[in-house]
């Protein structure tokens, strides 16, 4: 297993290092530059910008850029930003919290909620609550997420006045509400679907046959034999939701003014900012990582049959 | 699973699926003649933001354009978006999914390696920082999600290569001698199409919202061409003066997508020979 | 050229404001703000941004020698005591009022030194350094070839002189919160723009970044009795749609309107009543580059015909009216209304599409040619306008095609000159000379853009003459003059002035509509009586 | 005799496991262990041995659909171990030459093609009958297969079984093939369907003096088929004789636990079966010396050390015992 | 009811004229059809037939073990101990499954959850019937495998099915089902996925637990030589009816239907080729006909070497000419 956890993390910096480097590329290729954004409305003139893109460094050559962006990268450092003036890793650090906040909510909406459709749908097969939850779990991934945004911010802010409208307010869980639910809907509809195949499969196996023959009670197969084995089926689909989940938020992020990490390295994509979206992808891409590695080492932790060695 | 019109009919949601995408096709096919106005032309600043009344069924935009006319216009190139950029990502994948599963070795290695990479950075980003290089427009918005998006189907085709070539009829078609290629591509491939066109339905629908997301943006296609996803990220202000603006298009996005997924489920089901003997 | 009475509207719109408020003034509850540009703030330090999502909050907690007048639209004496001129024009001795930093400190002219010298390090390079250019010395030391500004000199604790190196009003000068006084303790640590120290009304409480900035108010501020308000709270909101059901929710309690909002509440007789607007000074226009061939080798844009048939031909009085839904004043020229020298009676192209077609048949284009035009995402200005003015741009033969882009690639494009046409906001004011130079060839904007501006001699000698006189009525006459050559010329197609919109929540009183930017809302003035549900929230 | 159609001489497959940090391959499957034999025109072989004993593997390592660690293939004389690496017209006229039928007759056949394509396609790639001949020779095998020629146009999906079994033949006939290695070509059929594919089989190889290989864990019915049986264990044969010696004279105590373990569809039979101990090691870490050792009951002094060789025992009985 | 035979007291199991079938979307699938025959206590009844002859459907039925939805018990009744299985509820039903009639069945490597440790999944026999604690459960489980001749059978207990081979899970599932010391054991071609040797040793496993245990057996398979060596009485199957049942020894050596006489003709026998030299087996013509549509009267017309137009006519019903032999042939007699 160690080997195993050592041989994963060492895969790990080629991919890193791959990543950076297209992102790098991609990045500093585009046109326009971060010195025209710092004047708002203004556009400045061409001194002032000079001045400030040898400021940044951006007048070097590309190469010797990549190899101090990478340097700074292995000691810890991701440069500071052009257009805000502070460090990256405390732009990134203070949105970290909010986006972590929403994609954790999110995601325990789409557990909590979806498995269960999903396993008693599959249970329940044929009846109306698997049709319903089915056609519902479809509807829910076939939803635009900023459609379903502004239909419930309309509904929930304006016409009920239940919940608060604007973003993230000092942190309290009204403010997640809203949010959190219109980026969970698309996940739990896919786990829903997930779970319901899973179930299914685990339904048709021999060994539930034998359960059966032993004379246990359905209960009984549905909650121990029934849901680990369905359990072990889903947990790839959880990691990688959960992986890709801090890249997914950006729309959400954007129609809810919500200080997170998809919405800011959106914008500083669009402010040619490049130190702070090098980062954020850094961020995503380290999370993305180490929850496969982690789902992996649960699997076998769940699994007894996969050995790492 | 034999393809009787009894055995078709039984898949509700495979007929419910057609049926929304026949509709959508027809509408883009059909745009001259279904759409009362011309999407661009027809612009009378007049008629600025009217509400749907008998003149202007869903009422109009900003610019005083149908807003049912473009939203029958706008089809064409959500659906052209949608086709053509997961035909580009099918190809690339199923290509690259058969090279990895039928050779594996250090061809394998490398193509999971570059799928691994595609697949942690986010689509949405990764399209987007395409988009800002090449700048809006339909051709760039098909580069940028045709190249980014391949992994899934790639994976996808790698494991039923690796499972198909362990089955009897490929290693017998070795034995007689068949070449390398005349196995992947009549013996392997003809017989995991099922999958992958499940997948590529699945495929067309994420497309679709992608190319939405990117209009919402603001890096979709150049205006005045009607796409929904721009239409939606226009109105998103107006939404409490004229939400008549935003709801048709997002309805659309909806309609269209549901319809997609809808028939590649039903296509799954039916293609998945365990669900057809339980049914 | 219609004469329509502009000025008459302006005036009636700054009379009507004030009757209303005969009320006594309140002290103390908190204000809940908004700062609408942009998903977060970047920096509280004045000298290090230019951008306006900053300055806004900036100038509560920030202030400099001289200020901006909303009334008046013209700027006006802040730190500064008085200002008495020298006989050559040049220098001015400027006395300090008494005021304390928020640490306690009280102010001397060393602070005023040193805040100039800090802004224009060369060092530093800091966003807003290009503000002192005018001052005698700047300029060396900007580039590194002096060690500090020669032009600034203490006479004591109270008083400083300062040459400028041409006859400019050092008020349109120094009214920009970049030159605000800042205690040098404060300034030399790294993270000043994070907590900053100022001398405004307001001091800086908790900032929670990307979501909001509490400022509480400053005891010892050097305005007797103000500021009103014990608490002032930032709201971080990008989207226009949230910000306005917090407002309809009561949770803002004033909130800056975008085109579609300002619709539903003019037509509101409740919430009409609780509006103010004011054009703002920035000019929305399409800039033509003279220098764009047609495939058969004409140059359209070179003459002034077909420019002015463009003017002809697009009614903004109806785009205005239907596409900006009446969130603008259609331009007369280039000077914005609130800019000092504007004339309310100035020449203005009305809308005449005979006149046009005849004027494209005088210029040899009766055909007309196609047209890209180049522009950004803004709503207020632009792919959107274009959008609008296509369908009257073909009626005169000009087949537009749109280039829409990011802002970033626009701006990079619009200062390398790259365009056949493109869209963007101008500001317009508020020195009107020094804003309309750039039209004067010698500008450095002039060249930056190569050959994509039109030259005019006529139009120099006048600008050049105005900034010599040092009569300020003499000064604004020939300003007039300027901005009648410049709309005679049709440099530009006048589109519109941006009418900025604050609607205000029943117990908020004394906002006032600022000319050179809304928000540039001075909160010390601001009060809330009691209906206000944060009326006494500490 | 050196004229022998076939000879495999010390034939080893081992398939690597990868372990440890850098993948390396510490341990190996010994799947074939040194494997030989001789197989003569007309004649059939039958290789017999419990499941993971190799025979399988050793069948596929013939054909080259498994790459062979060590070890000489000859076809009349010439090496067709490694054929990968020769021209691709050799590689061609070698494989015409040896053929395979598989078990499981539901994934031997291509869903998606027709028994006409089935059958047309490698005589194209061949370039056998051109033109009209083609579509007689397809007609003509089909009949001695037992189908119609109308039955050419259906897919195999329309077939039962044992149909499949037979388009399975015709397929690997169609090239005419001098060797034809059968893998367990009748287990999955059921007992009335099984006995017509055996005697189709016999048919076919006296038409057209085919040489078998057939493999297969049904020792009855490879008695019925062999002239020759060859018995494996753990990756070696263990015992090779012609089928009379085999089945009346087994020398190996392995064999002779096998022939016992077979049940007799006869109830007066009353026979007592020898009942080995354990399971079959497994070919990851084999025991030492005699693989069977440890389950073997008549194990003595250095069956655990010395691995014994296959010697003669004369009339063509070889056995690889230390006290047979 | 059938006719019964001489038996002093009651059959232990009763199968009476039991119609099973599975509504697919290609038709209705009669896979048993009029299958009537009893099981005495301490009995071993073999079910002989090919694939298709509804022989685990039958015990399927037995056990109520067939999902629902596409499977249905038309008519007929199965008394067990004067119980008819098919009325009682299900709870009922699960109190005797595994208690007083368990199955094993025939793949072993997926008969076992992978997840849960055999001994786990054994002591939830004693929890559930018995009433164990986990404990006790445990500790019986361990037993129950050592009677089965599992070699260290406490470290056994604690492993996961996949460190076994498949005779050691055989015997295990063997264990399971012995668990409750059960009253009929349903064994669904227990042998079938096994090499020879281990075969042999599971056979003989379960003849040596006849005795201690002195559960009934009711061992359906295809192989012959199993039901030679481990059968009482034979039943054999064809197209979803018992076309002939008899004690072993007449089956063997008089068999009456024209089926069962061509099947035992058509298996090559050990020993046969090599003695007497290889002649052609004796052939059964045709295949397996489709349960979907049966022929009418005798199913076995089309491959029936004495077939006779008479044979088509309406129901062939169940004869015994000879005590306890019975068969579904109208031409029987002159064979």
């Amino acid at each position: 297993m160690f080997a195993f956890i050592i041989r994963r993390i060492l895969q790990f910096i080629p991919t890193v290092i791959g990543i950076s480097f297209i992102m790098f590329v991609l990045l500093n290729v585009l046109p326009g530059s971060a010195a025209l954004m710092t004047g708002g409305k203004e556009i400045l003139s061409p001194e002032i910008v000079k001045k400030l893109e040898k400021k940044w460094g951006l007048d070097k050559p590309f190469h010797v850029r990549y190899l101090n962006y990478m340097v700074g990268l292995a000691k810890g450092d991701l440069g500071t930003s052009f257009i805000r003036g502070d460090k990256v890793r405390d732009i990134i650090g203070n949105r970290l919290w909010p986006t972590l906040k929403l994609a954790v909510a999110a995601l325990a909406i789409a557990c909590f909620i979806g498995i269960p459709l999903g396993f008693y749908s599959a249970v329940k097969q044929g009846t109306w609550v698997d049709t319903v939850t089915m056609v519902g779990a479809v509807s829910g991934v076939s939803m635009p997420q900023f459609w379903s945004a502004l239909l419930l911010m309309y509904l929930f802010s304006v016409v009920l006045r239940w919940l608060p409208t604007f973003g993230y307010g000092n942190g309290d869980l009204k403010n997640l509400i809203l949010p959190a639910v219109t980026l969970g809907i698309g996940y739990m509809a896919l786990l829903a679907r997930t779970t319901r195949a899973a179930v299914v499969e685990v339904l048709s196996q021999d060994y539930i046959r034998t359960a059966h023959a032993k004379g246990l009670s359905v209960l009984f197969i549905n909650g121990k034999h029934v849901f680990r084995n369905t359990m072990v089926l889903i947990l790839t689909t959880i990691g990688m939701q959960f992986g890709s989940l801090m890249g997914e938020t950006v729309v959400v992020e954007t129609v809810f003014s919500w200080p997170g990490i998809g919405s800011l390295m959106v914008d500083s994509i669009f402010l040619r900012d490049t130190p702070v979206t090098q980062g954020c992808i850094m961020l995503i891409i380290f999370v993305f990582m180490s929850v496969n590695l982690s789902v992996d080492i649960l699997y076998s932790v769940v699994d007894p049959r996969i050995r790492y060695d | 699973m034999s393809f009787s019109w009894k055995n078709i009919k039984r898949r509700t949601n495979l007929l419910i699926g057609s049926a929304l995408v026949m509709f959508v096709a027809g509408m883009a096919v059909f745009a001259p003649l279904l759409a009362p106005y011309h999407p661009t032309e027809d612009a009378n600043i007049l008629y600025s933001e009217e509400p749907p009344c008998e003149q202007f069924w869903f009422g109009t935009d900003i610019q005083g354009r149908d807003i049912l006319s473009r939203v029958i216009y706008g089809s064409r190139i959500s659906l052209s978006v949608g086709l053509f950029t997961q035909f580009m990502n099918s190809v690339i994948g199923i290509f690259m999914g058969l090279m990895a599963g039928y050779f594996g070795k250090w061809i394998d290695d490398l193509i999971m390696s570059i799928t691994n990479i595609l697949l942690s950075i986010p689509t949405l980003v990764f399209a987007l920082a395409v988009m800002a290089l090449m700048g809006p427009g339909l051709i760039n918005v098909f580069i940028a999600l045709g190249v980014t998006n391949w992994s899934y189907t790639c994976r996808l085709t790698r494991s039923q290569v690796l499972s198909a070539k362990r089955l009897n009829y490929v290693m017998a078609a070795r034995a007689l001698g068949y070449g390398k290629f005349r196995i992947m591509f009549n013996q392997i491939l003809p017989n995991i199409m099922g999958p992958i066109l499940v997948i590529s339905t699945l495929g067309v629908a994420g497309a679709i919202l992608l190319e939405a997301a990117l209009s919402f943006l603001g890096l979709g296609v150049q205006p005045p061409t009607p796409s929904w996803g721009g239409m939606l990220a226009g109105a998103r202000e107006k939404l409490f003066t004229a939400p008549w603006i935003s709801i048709y298009p997002g309805m659309a996005i909806f309609l269209t997508v549901l319809g997609l997924n809808l028939f590649g489920d039903g296509l799954r089901d039916l293609l998945d020979p365990h669900i057809t003997q339980q049914k | 050229m219609k004469r329509m009475g502009l000025g008459l509207v302006v005036l009636a719109l700054v009379l009507g404001f004030y009757s209303a408020d005969a009320l006594a003034v309140r002290n103390g509850g908190t204000f809940q703000w908004i700062a609408p540009y942009g998903i977060s703030i970047d920096t509280l330090d004045p000298a290090a941004t230019s951008d306006d999502k900053n300055i806004l909050v900036i100038l509560n907690i920030h202030r400099g020698l001289f200020g901006w007048d909303a009334k008046n639209s013209t700027y006006k004496l802040d730190l500064a005591e008085s200002m008495t001129a020298d006989d050559d024009g040049l220098t001015y001795v400027i006395k300090l009022k008494d005021a304390k930093f928020h640490n306690g400190r009280t102010i001397t002219a060393d602070d005023v030194i040193y805040s100039y010298n800090r802004l224009a390090d060369p060092k530093k390079s800091f966003a807003s350094s290009h503000l002192l250019v005018e001052i005698d010395g700047a300029q060396a030391y900007l580039d590194g070839k002096a060690d500090h500004i020669s032009g600034l000199e203490k006479i004591d604790d109270k008083t400083v002189r300062i040459k400028f190196r041409n006859p400019v009003d050092p008020g349109f000068q120094l009214w920009r919160y970049g030159t605000a006084i800042v205690p040098k303790e404060a300034a030399e640590n790294e993270d000043f723009g994070s907590n900053p120290i100022g001398c405004g009304p307001f001091k800086l409480q908790k900032w929670t970044k990307g979501v909001e900035i509490v400022l509480v108010k400053n005891p010892e501020f050097y305005e007797p009795r103000k500021p009103y308000l014990d608490k002032l709270i930032y709201k971080i909101m990008a989207d226009a749609a949230a910000r306005d059901m917090a407002f309809q929710a009561g949770e803002l309690d004033a909130n800056l309107l975008y085109a579609a909002q300002y619709e539903k509440f003019k037509n509101d007789p409740k919430l009409s009543k609780h509006m103010m607007e004011v054009p703002e000074m920035f000019t929305r226009a399409v800039r033509f580059n003279p220098n764009f061939t047609l495939a058969d080798g004409r140059k359209p844009f070179s003459d002034k015909r077909v420019r002015q048939a463009v003017n002809y031909a697009i009614n903004r009085e109806l785009i205005v009216e239907k596409y900006a839904k009446g969130k603008a004043y259609p331009a007369r020229g280039f000077l914005a209304p609130t800019t000092p020298g504007f004339d309310p009676d100035c020449m203005s192209y009305e809308y005449n599409p005979e006149k046009a077609k005849q004027l494209m048949k005088e210029a040899g284009y009766a055909k007309g040619f196609d047209l890209t035009v180049i522009a950004g995402t803004s709503t207020a200005y632009g792919a959107g306008v274009v959008e609008a003015a296509t369908p009257f741009l073909k009626e005169i033969g000009i087949k537009v095609t749109i280039d829409k882009m990011e802002n970033a690639v626009l701006y990079q494009k619009y200062s390398d000159g790259e365009f056949d046409a493109a869209i963007a906001s101008h500001s317009s004011g508020p020195d009107p000379i020094s804003i309309m130079y750039r039209f004067h060839s010698n500008s450095p904007r002039f060249k930056q853009r190569g050959e994509t501006s039109q030259k005019i001699d006529s139009f120099e000698q006048i600008i050049d003459l105005a900034a010599a006189t040092r009569d300020p009525a003499m000064r604004l006459e020939l300003v007039k003059i300027a901005n009648d050559i410049l709309t005679e010329e049709a440099v530009l197609w006048f589109y519109n002035y941006n009418k900025a919109v604050i609607a205000y929540q029943p117990w908020v009183h004394d906002m006032e509509p600022v000319g050179v930017e809304m928000m540039y809302q001075h909160m010390d003035n601001v009060w809330v009586d009691e209906t206000s549900p944060r009326a006494n929230q500490k | 005799m050196t004229n022998a159609l076939l000879e495999v001489e010390d034939l080893k497959v081992h398939f690597p496991v990868r372990k440890g940090l850098f993948q390396r391959a510490q341990t190996f499957v010994y799947a074939v262990d040194g494997v030989s034999f001789q197989l003569n025109k007309g004649e059939t072989l039958g290789v017999v041995g419990e499941s993971g004993c190799g025979k399988t593997t050793t069948g596929l390592a013939i054909l080259n659909l498994v790459r062979a660690t060590s070890g000489k293939i000859r076809f009349k004389g010439n090496d067709i171990s490694e054929i990968a690496g020769l021209p691709v017209p050799d590689q061609m006229r070698i494989r015409k030459e040896l053929q395979i039928i598989f078990q499981d007759p539901y994934s031997s056949l291509n869903p998606r093609m027709t028994l006409n394509k089935i059958l047309h396609d490698p005589m194209k790639i061949h370039g056998l009958y051109p033109g009209s001949e083609r579509q007689d020779r397809i007609e003509f095998i089909l009949k001695k297969v037992g189908l119609t020629p109308e039955q050419g146009k259906k897919y195999p999906h329309e077939f039962s079984g044992g149909q499949r079994q037979r388009i399975g033949i015709a397929r690997a006939l169609s090239l005419d093939p001098q060797i034809i290695i059968g893998d367990e070509p009748v287990s999955a059929l059921d007992v009335s369907i099984q006995a017509q594919i055996i005697n189709l089989m016999v048919d076919l190889q006296e038409e057209f003096n085919l040489s078998y290989i057939i493999i297969a864990h049904d020792l009855a019915v490879v008695e019925h088929i062999s002239n020759r049986i060859a018995v494996m264990y753990l990756g070696k044969i263990i015992e090779t004789a012609p089928v009379a010696q085999i089945y009346h004279r087994p020398q190996h105590p392995y064999t002779r636990a096998l022939l016992s373990a077979v049940p007799i569809a006869d109830p007066r039979a009353g026979r007592h079966p020898i009942i080995l101990k354990g399971d079959v090691p497994s070919p990851r870490h084999p025991p030492t010396g005699c693989g069977f050792h440890p389950r073997c009951p008549e194990c003595s002094i250095d069956c655990d050390i010395k691995p014994p060789e296959l010697r003669s025992l004369g009339k063509e009985h070889y056995v690889a015992c230390h006290y047979a | 009811m059938t006719e019964l035979s001489n038996r002093t007291k009651r059959p232990l199991l009763e199968v009476d004229h039991l119609h099973t079938s599975f509504h697919t979307f290609d038709g209705v699938v009669k896979a048993v059809n009029d299958v009537s025959f009893a099981m005495n206590t301490r009995e071993t009844l073999g079910i002989v037939g090919e694939s298709g002859s509804g022989k685990s459907v039958t015990a399927l039925s037995i056990m109520r073990l067939l999902k629902s939805p596409p499977a249905r018990i038309e008519k007929g009744r199965i008394l067990f101990d004067s119980i008819d299985l098919l009325e009682i509820s299900m709870s009922r039903m699960r109190d005797i499954r595994g208690n007083r009639i368990s199955m094993i069945f025939q793949e072993p490597m997926t008969s076992l959850n992978p997840l849960f440790s055999v001994g786990n999944q054994m002591s939830e026999m004693f929890v559930r019937h018995q009433g164990l604690t986990r404990r006790e459960a445990w500790n019986r489980s361990v037993e129950m495998l050592e009677k089965v001749q599992i070699p260290s059978p406490g470290k056994r207990a604690r492993e996961f099915p996949h460190h076994m081979s498949g005779g050691m899970r055989q015997r295990v599932m063997i264990a399971m089902a012995l668990a409750c010391d059960p009253e009929i054991l349903i064994a669904d071609e227990p042998t079938t996925a096994l090499d020879v040797t281990i075969q042999a040793q599971v056979v003989d496993l379960m003849m040596k637990l006849r005795k201690d245990y002195g559960a009934a057996i009711l061992m359906i398979t295809h192989d012959l030589g199993v039901i030679a060596e481990i059968a009482r009485r034979v039943i054999v199957m064809y197209a979803g009816q018992v076309v002939e049942e008899a004690d072993v020894i007449s089956i063997f050596e008089e068999p009456r239907h024209p089926y069962t006489r061509s099947l035992l003709k058509s298996i090559p026998k050990l020993g046969d080729a090599s003695t007497h030299g290889r002649k052609r087996l004796q052939e059964i013509k045709g295949i397996v006909p489709s349960l979907a549509d049966l022929p009418a009267g005798c199913h076995f017309y089309p491959r029936c070497p004495h077939a006779d137009p008479i044979c088509r006519q309406g129901e062939i019903a169940l004869e015994e000419p000879a005590v306890g032999h019975r068969v579904r042939c109208i031409r029987h007699a002159g064979l």
